[in-house]
């Protein structure tokens, strides 16, 4: 059969075609929204119309089978409209308030969970992990799912003190905002990476691959026409793996996450801050990474108990300071939380005030 | 690991075509990998593609697109000085094929 | 019939409530060998606790250098309809909206030529389809393209832009973050297809200091929506979240952070001048608060993730500037970052760690902005500073 | 005449000897002070016994004479006990009530400016300058003294929201505390260091020359035995002057002074804070300066005006947001203020929350 | 009769009600000549905008690297009592405690020998006798040295330690700073006198967190007295404060940096468990607020003036150690980072750089101290770091 | 500029008596320097005063005290690896002494 033909440089349609009438209408127009239940809110518009909104947690990793279904909800209840979130969780748009209880009834009869809005755990930002990344150091899904499983009753029921926004990434080139998130998973390597020296001068760029390391370990080995590592100063990033196919950091001996906790991205009362380290390292441990939800549980919890209504887990843990967090969680203080990297200083306590 | 015959010889490559052995390098290989794509090797390829193996040779690396692309404006006038010019002659682009065709290594990372 | 395999360890993960990705993939895997073997190389992963991808490969659609992500399997003969298994970037929707129409279409062409795995969407925005052949690359492209539909981004290049669901669906919307979306990603078509940056660029819009995208954590250019004028206060509607139960005095007053409001039991009153904001307020009591005056938006430029220099945020180049199409100041400005950028950015080089090697002069002056003391915290501390031969004449 | 035995590695004497006798027995068993004026406190023992300590300006350069006249003072009414405080000050120590109005008669009489004690301007901690240092790119006492006499009133009498600590450095290597004060002085230089090649390689260390700059602008002139400077990274620290004596950097013409503010030493509320750039640059205008008093005075009038009780400088201005600094104060905002140094990054407003 | 110059720009500095450095100058220039000389080179500094000192000399004491500051003019002919004009370091009694005994003697020797100017005292805080020729070097440390008194640091030595008036008058001292200055300083006098360190060393000790001898600004070691133990607060004399018109909900609960305070209008109440011993609310209400408990030190290492990396404030590295004489614990563990300066050290580098560039962990390991959350503001925030070998056996 | 009379020549020195050539060194002119401030030169002596030239030719800086003392100690015997004995053989100090006999440049800014 005969392709159709194909355009360039066209980008995407028009956002304007995918928005539901009452949303054209309204456009701008908002003037304040509600919390109905974690699952569904209402957007009402200078006009008085109204928008609901019904969200559903999703893996991301959708098969076309699931999409399909989507559709075909949406379709029955929303007039075919149907929207992502930023943070990949799905939302039927409902203009017609009576198919407001019908969808939602649909959606928990074909166990679709629903939640999310408000002071929830809402979906885990994540990224390829073994499913399609070659520099994946743990998987991201299998965390995901096994969080998700864990916390699922604080997407569909409970309240926190304030969103908690989790995520995950299979490696430190971070696709996703775990620097920037309340709690979350990064997978990283703890040995010195191996290279194939044969290789080196055929698949890879020497001075990329040297400009690539964060901490200067790479120079060049002539003899070779290949490069060494100066395995005192790598702290085994994985950077010169990225640049440079010959060199090779994998070890499932080794290879596990670590967590980190505390960062936020928007601007309310306190300013978009980092996520710090927490707990240096956890040994993967498939399928179902029990340690890494163990020691979530224990940093949530600890929140949950001692968090102000409003606070994020980084405002409360600044409220209460580090020393503090690590004594209520009981999580062990090592070398590897004392920073080291181009910033280290500014983080030593230069001060003389702290709690015992 | 996949091959290509060239002149008789089975000469190793990677999955997308580019030279395991930068060395078994010819300019006729370069022009058998392009006539692989159906592309005739012009003079105005062959300007780029010597621009590729000359900085590789001096820096060990594949120049910055932004470099080529002031090269070309350089030598065949500013109205070529652009992606556009590079992708005419090469449609699948300066990575996979000028770099390829030049017996560069693959260029890595940058997805 | 596609080969089945066992997946002790994979079924693990299809148990509990959250919905399951294993599912998800065996669902494609009863009818695509690609996800099949796609679900036999991941068991085994989980088995011996590693990867099994090769470095990323170099493949595409003609014409365009980027929004397929090459990726070959390093056990082809284990699971050969994965031995090349390439992911297609669609360049979503501004605000992620769909029909069902779409989707249905979307999902036919991906059942024929793909895995019939996707990901909505990537952690960027694309519209994800995982895992192809690269026969089936062009034919895609043909697919899509024809239905109007066009790749993001991949390489070094423009990335699909997005945003927040802005003023579709959000009262607090100060900016058309949808359509300032579209319009950047018309405008750099070619920015987008044909790498020629010296590395990855790309652009995030918030409607306001909420940042519902991580546009301040994840954007080389992040817009976030503000206001230049006063919070209006709704009295009433403050006495009805009172009377609902709202601690006014500490979930809202004590939390300004710039402690500019106060609250006698009746009245809640602002100073504005001093406001910094930050939406906290006007968050927690949404019908009592709604800014007024000029709406526009601050330009932060230079997050990105921890290579090499560690993670940075972005931070204030433009304090405020008008967004209104065809938002042709501000793409201008963009020109000029670019232009910059091009000049002196090294090969993998970001441009927020570009300016922070060069130095904020420059890079100011370049693009023309006048420094602020709204791009900083804080003046420097040690007296180690520039003049230029201009400066010494004033 | 003979000199006396000398001995070696002796030490000071020990301090028990200069203590006056009501503090050797109440010696770390203080109970409270009381400020009774800005030149008088009492300090009150848990036994009952009290010392009152007097204290009265000092330039701090003495000479023999005065410090002969003082010890005539301490003698008459202090047993002879004397001190000098951290910040240079003369403390007169009074175990004897009856005392104290004599003494304080007499310090008037004799024009010594009394006062310091409590939320007040104190002396201002400084440097050699044009006296004694080779390094000086202004004179330290002359700042010092036309600022006191500026401020003199919040020396004697008027208090401040708190202590305002002052500080003046004649270069920037700032043997002083200027780099922690609420406002200090600080003289820089503005132009590339010239270099007498000819001396360098009898005078100078290449390698540490090259070392001593901070911003790596040096480097070996082989054909000179040599070095250079790359002019567009010199930011003319002076440091390489320091370390080889054949480079020279002062410039009449365009050396000054830049002042900084908002820093402090103490833990008290907020944790010790750097001094941060203010004004970049005022030239040099001897005898008196009168550009930097104003600009001073400019800085103190707005604190005084706008600060809380208790509040320092820095605190002040963390408060109010140094984009409302510069606004009050009307002070220009260059691009000298933007850090480029080395945690430039840290210094950027990575958020959208800020004042108009 | 020493030269009289003429000195109009000066005597613009006679006037103006704070004392005046210029009369000080003066008074000696009357009877010195050197101290005319140095009223004669001032005034030329002030018409030129410039010094006229010369870079420093290497002159001393037989026995002793340090202890005198070398100094010649760049003016000889012009200026010969000044052509060389040395200052001599005495090392000042610990909180510069005098009597006029000793300064009435100071004084004649000072005008035998010398130039008849002092600093009281200089920064770092030794009694700076301002300006000498090289032949009196000697006798002045003749004279001195068989009085009792020794001279102070300069050079890459100790420097001449300093302290806080501490216990001899001041109710909030939580250690003894005038003995803990005196007792290292006595132990080090080699260490001060015949320099061997890669920079210069400095100690400050502060009897508390008020931090009146600035350690922590400029001290290689600051060492600040604190308390493990809760505040004491006796009522009866909040309530006086209270009378007396403070504000005790605005002045003291508001601003406690810890929120562990809080006021009824009767009773002041203090979360211990939270306090940070700030010394705030202690300074502000002394005869109310008293701290009990344990008392000892936090050790801070590495505060200096901005080259090269900038200036740095001290970091905490020991939260608590007990400081009672003979202070042997704290002195081994000074050893202990002085041996790893001494090991790792570069010329003109000083400790608190030296743990910047080689990280904490070198450094904690070496001298033996746990890492402690103490020890810093916040963890890292870049997932970037160390395994040794022992680490990952764990 | 001050000079010192050496075998008739007149040698340029600075205010401290360090050389302004440092090529105008001799071991001769050393021990005369020596003599200036009543030091005869031993064996001792030279092992230190050598030992500075070799490191200052070898790196054009004067060696940190440190390194001085740990190589007597190598050198003499480890109860001389000390500034103590450093002192006993320069009454003035290394510096002032052993690097202005030795015709190193004088050492700065470490006061
Ligand atoms: C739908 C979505 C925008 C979109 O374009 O898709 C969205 C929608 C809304 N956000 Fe958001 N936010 C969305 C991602 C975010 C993000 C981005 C992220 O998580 O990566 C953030 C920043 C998180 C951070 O700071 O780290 C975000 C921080 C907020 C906050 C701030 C919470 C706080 O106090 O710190 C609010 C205000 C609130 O909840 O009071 C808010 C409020 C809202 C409101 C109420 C805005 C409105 O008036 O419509 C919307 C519903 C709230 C809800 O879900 O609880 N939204 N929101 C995103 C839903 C993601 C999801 O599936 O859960
Ligand atoms: C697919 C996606 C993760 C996901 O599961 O969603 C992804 C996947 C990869 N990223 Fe990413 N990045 C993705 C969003 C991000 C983000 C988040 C964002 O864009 O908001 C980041 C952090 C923000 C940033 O840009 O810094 C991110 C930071 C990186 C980096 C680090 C870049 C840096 O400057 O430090 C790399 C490394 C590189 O470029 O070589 C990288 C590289 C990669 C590569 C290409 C790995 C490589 O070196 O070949 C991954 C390909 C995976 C695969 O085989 O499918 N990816 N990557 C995301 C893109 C989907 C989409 O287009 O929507
Ligand atoms: C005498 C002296 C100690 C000495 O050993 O010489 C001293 C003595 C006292 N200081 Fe101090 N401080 C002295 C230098 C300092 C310094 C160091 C400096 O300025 O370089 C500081 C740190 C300044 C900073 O943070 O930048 C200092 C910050 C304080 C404070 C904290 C003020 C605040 O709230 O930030 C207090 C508490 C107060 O005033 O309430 C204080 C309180 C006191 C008390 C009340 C302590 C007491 O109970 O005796 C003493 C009299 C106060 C006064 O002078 O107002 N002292 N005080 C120093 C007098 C210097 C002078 O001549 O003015
Ligand atoms: C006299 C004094 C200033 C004063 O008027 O009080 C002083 C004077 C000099 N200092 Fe200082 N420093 C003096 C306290 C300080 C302080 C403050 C302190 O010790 O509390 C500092 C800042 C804290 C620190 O140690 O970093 C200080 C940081 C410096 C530096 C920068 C060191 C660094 O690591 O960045 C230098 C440069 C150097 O060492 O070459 C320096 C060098 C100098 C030299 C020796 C200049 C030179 O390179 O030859 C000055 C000699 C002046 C002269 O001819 O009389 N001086 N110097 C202070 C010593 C008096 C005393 O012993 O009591
Ligand atoms: S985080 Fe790392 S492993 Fe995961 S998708 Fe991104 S590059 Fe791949
Ligand atoms: S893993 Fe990272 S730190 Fe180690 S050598 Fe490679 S790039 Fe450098
Ligand atoms: S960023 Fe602001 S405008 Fe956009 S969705 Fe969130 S709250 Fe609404
Ligand atoms: S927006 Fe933020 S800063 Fe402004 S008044 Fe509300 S809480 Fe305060
Ligand atoms: S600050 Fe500079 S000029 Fe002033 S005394 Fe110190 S080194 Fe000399
Ligand atoms: S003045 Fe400072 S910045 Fe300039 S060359 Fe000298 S050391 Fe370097
Ligand atoms: S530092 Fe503390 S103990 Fe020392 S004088 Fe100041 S307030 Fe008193
Ligand atoms: S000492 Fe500081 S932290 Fe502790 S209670 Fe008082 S004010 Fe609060």
């Amino acid at each position: 059969m005969a392709l159709p033909q194909r355009k360039t440089d066209i980008g995407p349609p028009h956002y304007k075609d995918f928005l539901p009438p009452v949303i054209q209408k309204n456009y701008g127009n908002w003037k304040y929204h509600e919390i109905i239940n974690p699952g569904v809110m209402v957007h009402v518009s200078n006009s008085g119309d109204k928008i609901w909104s019904v969200r559903v947690a999703s893996p991301r990793l959708l098969s076309t089978d699931t999409i399909r279904d989507m559709s075909a909800i949406a379709e029955k209840y929303c007039g075919g409209y149907i929207r992502f979130t930023t943070r990949n969780n799905v939302e039927f748009l409902v203009s017609d308030e009576k198919n407001l209880e019908p969808l939602q009834k649909e959606l928990k009869d074909k166990k679709y969970m629903v939640g999310g809005i408000g002071n929830m755990i809402s979906n885990i930002v994540h990224t390829q992990g073994w499913i399609h990344c070659h520099s994946a150091a743990s998987d991201a899904s299998g965390i995901v799912k096994v969080l998700m499983d864990e916390f699922a009753d604080y997407f569909t029921t409970k309240t926190l003190p304030n969103k908690v926004r989790m995520a995950v990434a299979c490696c430190v080139n971070m696709c996703g905002a775990v620097h920037c998130s309340d709690i979350a998973v990064v997978a990283i390597h703890r040995k010195v990476p191996t290279i194939d020296h044969d290789k080196v001068k055929n698949m890879c760029e020497v001075p990329s691959t040297i400009g690539a390391c964060p901490t200067g370990a790479i120079s060049p080995e002539p003899s070779k026409k290949s490069v060494k590592i100066n395995a005192d100063k790598c702290m085994y990033c994985g950077n010169c793996f990225t640049v440079c196919p010959p060199i090779e950091i994998h070890d499932p001996e080794y290879d596990g996450v670590a967590i980190v906790v505390g960062g936020k991205v928007g601007n309310l009362r306190s300013n978009p801050k980092f996520s710090k380290l927490a707990i240096p390292f956890i040994k993967n441990n498939p399928p179902r990474w029990p340690e890494v939800t163990a020691a979530v549980r224990k940093i949530l919890d600890a929140y949950v108990a001692d968090a102000k209504k409003h606070e994020r887990v980084g405002e409360w843990i600044e409220r209460i300071g580090w020393e503090k967090f690590f004594k209520v969680t009981g999580l062990p203080f090592t070398f590897q939380h004392i920073d080291d990297f181009v910033i280290a200083r500014e983080t030593f306590r230069t001060a003389a005030t702290f709690k015992w | 690991m996949p091959t290509v015959d060239f002149q008789g010889k089975q000469i190793e490559v990677d999955e997308d075509g580019y030279l395991v052995n930068l060395d078994d390098w010819t300019k006729d290989l370069g022009e058998q990998m392009a006539k692989g794509d159906g592309l005739d090797l012009t003079e105005a390829h062959w300007e780029v593609i010597n621009f590729l193996r000359d900085y590789y040779a001096k820096y060990q690396i594949a120049p910055m697109i932004k470099i080529l692309v002031k090269e070309i404006a350089k030598v065949m006038g500013p109205e070529k000085g652009n992606t556009k010019y590079l992708y005419e002659l090469f449609p699948d682009g300066p990575a996979k094929q000028a770099c390829r065709y030049a017996g560069l290594p693959k260029p890595t990372g940058c997805v | 019939m596609p080969k089945k395999y066992e997946t002790p360890l994979l079924d693990e993960l299809e148990k509990g409530p959250f919905p399951s990705f294993v599912t998800e993939i065996k669902k494609a895997a009863a009818r695509s060998d690609m996800a099949a073997d796609e679900l036999g190389q991941l068991e085994k992963s989980y088995r011996d606790k590693r990867g099994y991808w090769k470095h990323g490969g170099i493949v595409g659609v003609r014409g365009y250098g980027s929004g397929v992500i090459g990726r070959y399997s390093s056990l082809p003969d284990e699971f050969p309809n994965v031995a090349n298994f390439h992911t297609v970037r669609i360049n979503s929707i501004s605000g992620f909206f769909y029909t069902s129409k779409f989707l249905n279409e979307m999902c036919d062409i991906w059942d024929k030529y793909g895995s019939g795995l996707t990901n909505l969407h990537g952690s960027t925005g694309d519209l994800v389809l995982l895992g192809t052949n690269t026969e089936n690359l062009e034919p895609i492209f043909a697919e899509f393209s024809s239905r109007g539909w066009d790749l993001g981004g991949s390489g070094s290049a423009l990335r699909t832009p997005s945003c927040c669901v802005g003023p579709a669906r959000c009262e607090w919307a100060n900016i058309d973050t949808l359509d300032i979306t579209y319009s950047i990603t018309q405008e750099w078509q070619d920015e987008m297809h044909r790498p020629a940056f010296p590395y990855k660029f790309k652009f995030k819009t918030a409607g306001c200091a909420v940042d519902c995208i991580a546009s301040i954590a994840r954007a080389d250019c992040s817009i976030i929506g503000t206001w230049k004028g006063n919070i209006a206060v709704d009295q009433a509607e403050v006495a009805n979240y009172a009377k609902k139960g709202m601690n006014i005095q500490e979930e809202i007053v004590n939390m300004c952070p710039s402690k500019c409001m106060s609250y006698d039991g009746k009245e809640l009153k602002i100073n504005d001048a001093d406001c910094i904001r930050c939406m906290h307020c006007i968050a927690k009591m949404t019908k009592a608060l709604k800014p007024t005056g000029e709406k526009g938006a601050t330009i932060l430029i230079g997050s990105k993730a921890p290579f090499v220099i560690g993670a940075t945020l972005s931070w204030v180049i433009v304090p405020f500037i008008k967004m209104e199409p065809p938002y042709d100041e501000f793409k201008d400005l963009i020109r000029k970052m670019w232009e910059f950028w091009d000049e002196y950015g090294k090969n993998r080089e970001r441009i927020g760690e570009l300016i922070i090697r060069k130095g904020m002069r420059e890079f100011l002056e370049f693009i023309g902005v006048e420094p602020q003391p709204q791009q900083i915290k804080e003046p420097r501390r040690d007296p180690f500073f520039f003049w230029t031969e201009a400066d010494l004449q004033k």
